[in-house]
């Protein structure tokens, strides 16, 4: 870095490969109809939490599927856990349940890392 | 990987190169960093292959790079382009030939716009006349110096000494072909082999007797981006796009890789130097570097010119390891004489890094 | 339709470049620089699509208009036939015309190749002169690059170059009335006026920065700032 | 129908459309001749393993087809084109490769359609790259039960890529080809009901489900079979050193680009006009449209008939169909060809 004034830039692509999609399994497992979800994005449109800040329920569902765990975690605190999201879907999934499981996956994380 | 359909696909690319009397018009790039090449280009098109070319002493950079990093605006790079084109007409020449990828590039891509927009063509020919008072004819053949050496890498053969041959087991050497991205990704027809796969290196690597390398990222440009390079700042975009290459080609474990485009060589070249000293990695075999060569290079190598003739003591990525693989006669004590300057010197090479 | 949308209309490129775009991400997927920075060169065309001038003017700011390399590979690939690459040429021209490209940290650099790439295409006639390519502003161009320059006359002669010669030639000496007819191109089709724009946007820019642009060239602190700064949030 | 026994209908084209067609023509009493290139009747669909959406074995579709054309009023010839097509008044005088003179009342132009020769996406290396396979060439394996890599081994990690010669400007193809959806979601299942621990990957623009319980079979195999749905559009696929092949895409929908490693990638090939429709269209100046299928009449009421009088058309000749729409189309044509020869003036 000293000699040259920058370094060597890293990937942004998700490596599909390299990513952990656990906590995606046991959604599907707890949550089956978060499988259904056809990225509509009915949730994010009625989402209260979206209105006022840059949070989108749409985007939760596929970044936890592609198992960008880090992404999820940083973003989720924002729901408040309403549930209009649940109501509106025309698959009929459950998205607050299944915010709250990434939750209790993201504190299961926090206590592991501790 | 199944070579027929390869061939099929170079089959329904095949564009026209003229065969005599060709305009030619240098590179940038080249000339500083690999003016050997230019030099082993007009002597294998004089010498060795006995053709006319000729180049105007007046005719000026095309501004691809100032075009291309968005300080010079269309209509003036369409207008300087217009002047090149004028230099030809009045030297009595049709067949236009730069040395340059992005050149030759943006002399496609602005031929194609006249096509569709005959009113930006007569403006152009309006603001040529007013700031030069020059006219000018379109080619009537556009071709990359590249493609003149694929059209004559049989006869180029048929005089060479060396072959891309490892001469201790008589396997052919593994070559990666890096294609410049300006030559063909915009417009797939104007290119040998298409856009896809290629074929103005490839044909000469197999003409010459090397195995071509095909890697996945083998499209990947080299991560130049004009102002990715340019600007410090933005040059940790620029050396990973070329690692991520390296990376891609390294399960293959090439013998080396050859360029059609005046930067990639370069900076293909120097970022293994810097990718070493900024993480301790090295490519290529026993960490020795993976060499790096322009088109013109290779072709000077296997015709027996004499290497630092060819300008191969200005790579940063040591060559001769290849150049003992082929079995290619060399004086180490040479590679930096400069002719007057005959004191043996020092440079630190990727390998002495 | 905004304004904004019709100057970029005027761009010949932007015409070449743009046609009804679906979305489909083939572009984002094989860019370069959609893989380093956080850049996604599908949004760029969706946004400059929906004709919204609020939102044009927000990309002529930003940063992410300067990613992209201009290497094209979208445009080999596009099922519609669009070229992002075009697209965003023609914003980045309109962000210099507009002086909006001073609002950004990628987008201030454009200074730098005005001063250095575009004043070499009017004083030498070369995009790149190696006089002027420093291991100091090119520390990557190793020790072998030094070695260069400390002997370039006599390696050039060695090679077969035509250094600062007349006639033709490898790095010969562009003669004077060329340069003058280059000057005079530039003059008559805009070259000049940009040169002009980015100095005048740039110097009220370095005004507003506290940072000095004087001397001329790139030897003071607002270009030395903008060369090297890179406050790391491009790609992430 | 007396008056109908006399009249000699042509049909062109030995496919669903053509085979309906004659078979309709023949209970209507009509004397037919139908002509097909290929040794043997059929068409694309015993190309087929299972069908859409209710995975109906495509033999019985060909079985209830064979049935319905097994009349003595129709004569089929096969290994036969057309060679001449002159319209007299009106009649048809028409001349076979093998010879043979023909002359018929009214025409039914059931060429079909060629799926799109995936070679020509040049980027995805299919013809060069030894996992890179067509959704043709999956149904193959679906024939003999057993999906696998070049190299023999049993894939584990399946890409579908939709819209592969469809919705198209760089082969030429503007349109949708509309069935590839629906086919890739098919397979998916398929492909996990043969090899479970398998995942499968569907890269598509949209989801174009629109027929009956084709939303549902989608919906099946999200819930069911797991299958992973990635909204964009690959744009390269390339070989690494073992043979597996990498894919580039943006996930759309995550707004990032996503790069994955397959071990097998499926190109959901589209349909084009004929080559055998193109032929008759020089010889019989049958406009054709932008999409180079024949242009019909009108879009709403006039799909089976053309620019010639006389000439109607039947199934996918006019743009692509499934077996049922290509089914309703052969019929409605039929039922165009007797108002058509009906004697006027009663």
């Amino acid at each position: 870095m000293e000699k040259f004034g920058y370094t060597i830039s890293k990937i942004r692509q998700i490596d599909y490969e390299a990513n952990d999609r656990s906590i995606a399994e046991m959604i599907m497992a707890a949550e089956p109809s978060f499988k259904t979800c056809i990225e509509c994005g009915c949730c994010s449109a009625t989402c209260t939490a979206a209105g006022y800040t840059r949070f989108s329920l749409r985007e939760i569902h596929i970044l936890i599927k592609r198992g960008e765990n880090k992404e999820i975690f940083k973003s989720i605190r924002k729901c408040m856990l309403c549930g209009k999201c649940t109501l509106v879907c025309p698959r009929g999934v459950n998205t607050r349940n299944v915010i709250t499981l990434a939750k209790e996956a993201y504190q299961k994380t926090e206590r592991n890392a501790v | 990987m199944k070579y027929d359909g390869k061939r099929a696909i170079w089959s329904e690319y095949q564009k026209e190169i003229a065969d005599d009397n060709y305009f030619y018009v240098r590179s940038c790039v080249r000339q500083n960093f690999f003016p050997g090449s230019e030099v082993t280009f007009l002597r294998i098109m004089k010498q060795i292959l006995g053709k006319d070319i000729y180049e105007h002493p007046c005719h000026t950079t095309c501004s691809g790079i100032g075009y291309h990093g968005d300080v010079v605006p269309v209509e003036t790079t369409m207008t300087v382009v217009a002047r090149q084109f004028a230099l030809m007409t009045e030297a009595g020449y049709k067949n236009y030939l730069p040395s340059c990828i992005t050149s030759f590039g943006l002399y496609t891509e602005i031929l194609d716009t006249w096509h569709h927009f005959p009113e930006v063509e007569e403006r152009v020919r309006r603001q040529l006349k007013k700031a030069t008072g020059r006219e000018f004819e379109i080619p009537s053949n556009l071709a990359h110096a590249s493609d003149v050496i694929y059209k004559f890498r049989k006869e180029i053969a048929a005089k060479a000494r060396y072959k891309l041959i490892n001469k201790n087991t008589g396997a052919p050497l593994k070559v990666v072909d890096h294609i410049g991205c300006h030559y063909a990704k915009m417009f797939p027809s104007k290119g040998v082999g298409g856009a896809e796969y290629p074929y103005v290196l490839a044909g000469m690597i197999e003409e010459w007797g090397g195995e071509v390398v095909d890697y996945p990222e083998r499209r990947h440009c080299c991560g130049f981006g004009f102002r990715q390079y340019l600007i410090q700042a933005n040059r940790g975009f620029s050396v990973a796009c070329s690692k991520e290459k390296f990376e891609s080609m390294k399960p293959f474990k090439p013998d080396m890789i050859i360029t059609n485009c005046p930067g990639c060589p370069m900076f293909l070249d120097r970022w293994q130097y810097v990718i070493n000293e900024m993480e301790g990695k090295r490519y290529g075999q026993n960490g020795e570097g993976i060499p790096v060569f322009t088109y013109e290079e290779v072709a000077g190598l296997v015709l027996g010119f004499d290497p630092w003739d060819l300008g191969l003591q200005m790579h940063q990525t040591d060559c001769e390891p290849i150049l003992d693989k082929i079995g290619i006669e060399y004086s180490p004590e040479d590679k930096y004489n400069t002719g007057k300057n005959r004191k043996k010197q020092e440079v630190n090479t990727l390998i002495h890094a | 339709m905004g304004k904004l949308y019709d100057n970029l209309l005027d761009d010949i490129r932007f015409e070449e470049g743009l046609n009804a775009c679906m979305n489909c991400g083939v572009c984002t997927a094989i860019c370069p620089a959609a893989e380093f920075y956080c850049y996604d060169p599908r949004r760029i065309v969706d946004i400059v699509q929906s004709q919204n001038d609020d939102e044009i003017v927000n990309l002529l700011k930003s940063e992410e208009i300067w990613y992209c390399g201009e290497c094209m590979s979208c445009k080999t690939r596009c099922p519609r036939g669009n070229a992002p690459g075009l697209i965003i040429m023609a914003l980045r021209g309109l962000s210099q015309e507009l002086g909006y490209f001073v609002e950004s940290e990628k987008g201030r650099q454009q200074l730098v190749i005005k001063r250095i790439i575009g004043e070499w295409i009017l004083n030498t006639g070369y995009c790149l002169y190696l006089d002027g390519i420093s291991t100091a502003m090119h520390p990557e161009q190793g020790p072998v690059w030094k070695w260069v320059q400390e002997n370039k006359a006599e390696l050039l002669e060695r090679l077969g170059g035509n250094y600062k010669g007349d006639g033709p030639g490898i790095l010969r000496k562009i003669p004077q009335e060329a340069l003058e007819e280059l000057r005079r191109i530039f003059e008559v089709t805009g070259g000049i006026g940009r040169y002009e724009k980015i100095e005048s946007f740039s110097r009220k820019k370095a005004r507003e920065m506290d940072l000095d642009l004087d001397p001329e060239g790139i030897d003071n602190e607002y270009i030395r700032h903008i060369y090297t700064t890179n406050n790391g949030t491009h790609n992430r | 129908m007396p008056d109908l026994m006399n009249k000699h209908v042509l049909v062109i084209g030995g496919g669903v459309a053509g085979l309906e067609a004659a078979g309709r023509l023949s209970k209507a009493g009509i004397q037919v001749t139908l002509v097909e290139m290929k040794e043997a009747t059929g068409g694309h669909v015993v190309d087929w393993y299972k069908l859409f959406p209710d995975r109906k074995d495509s033999m019985e579709v060909k079985k209830y087809l064979d049935e319905l054309v097994s009349a003595d009023n129709i004569h089929i010839l096969t290994g036969t084109t057309v060679s001449e097509f002159h319209k007299n008044h009106s009649h048809f005088n028409i001349l076979t490769n093998k010879g043979k003179e023909l002359l018929a009342d009214a025409v039914v132009v059931a060429t079909g359609f060629d799926l799109f020769n995936s070679s020509r996406k040049e980027e995805y290396g299919y013809g060069i790259y030894d996992n890179v396979i067509t959704s043709a060439d999956l149904e193959k394996m679906f024939r003999l039960g057993k999906i696998t890599m070049a190299d023999g081994s049993v894939p584990k990690k399946v890409g579908m890529v939709h819209c592969v010669g469809s919705r198209d400007e760089k082969v030429g193809n503007l349109y949708c080809s509309k069935l590839c959806c629906v086919t890739a979601v098919k397979q998916a299942i398929e492909i996990k009901e043969h090899i479970s621990d398998s995942k499968v990957f569907c890269f598509y623009m949209d989801m174009r489900m629109g027929g009956a319980h084709y939303e549902e079979l989608y919906r099946e195999a999200q819930e069911e079979w797991g299958v992973t749905f990635i909204r964009g559009k690959v744009s390269e696929a390339s070989e690494s050193i073992d043979h597996k092949i990498i894919v580039k895409v943006e996930d759309t929908l995550a707004g990032r680009p996503l790069k994955m490693e397959l071990d097998l990638l499926v190109l959901m090939a589209g349909m084009e006009m004929s080559a055998g429709g193109k032929s008759m269209a020089e010889l019989g100046n049958f406009k054709r449209g932008e999409n180079r299928f024949f242009e019909s009449s009108d879009h709403h009421f006039g799909s089976n008939t053309g620019n010639i009088e006389g000439v109607f058309y039947a199934g996918t000749c006019t743009a692509p169909m499934n077996i049922t729409e290509t089914i309703s189309h052969a019929r409605s044509a039929v039922a165009e060809v007797t108002e058509y020869l009906k004697p006027k003036g009663n």
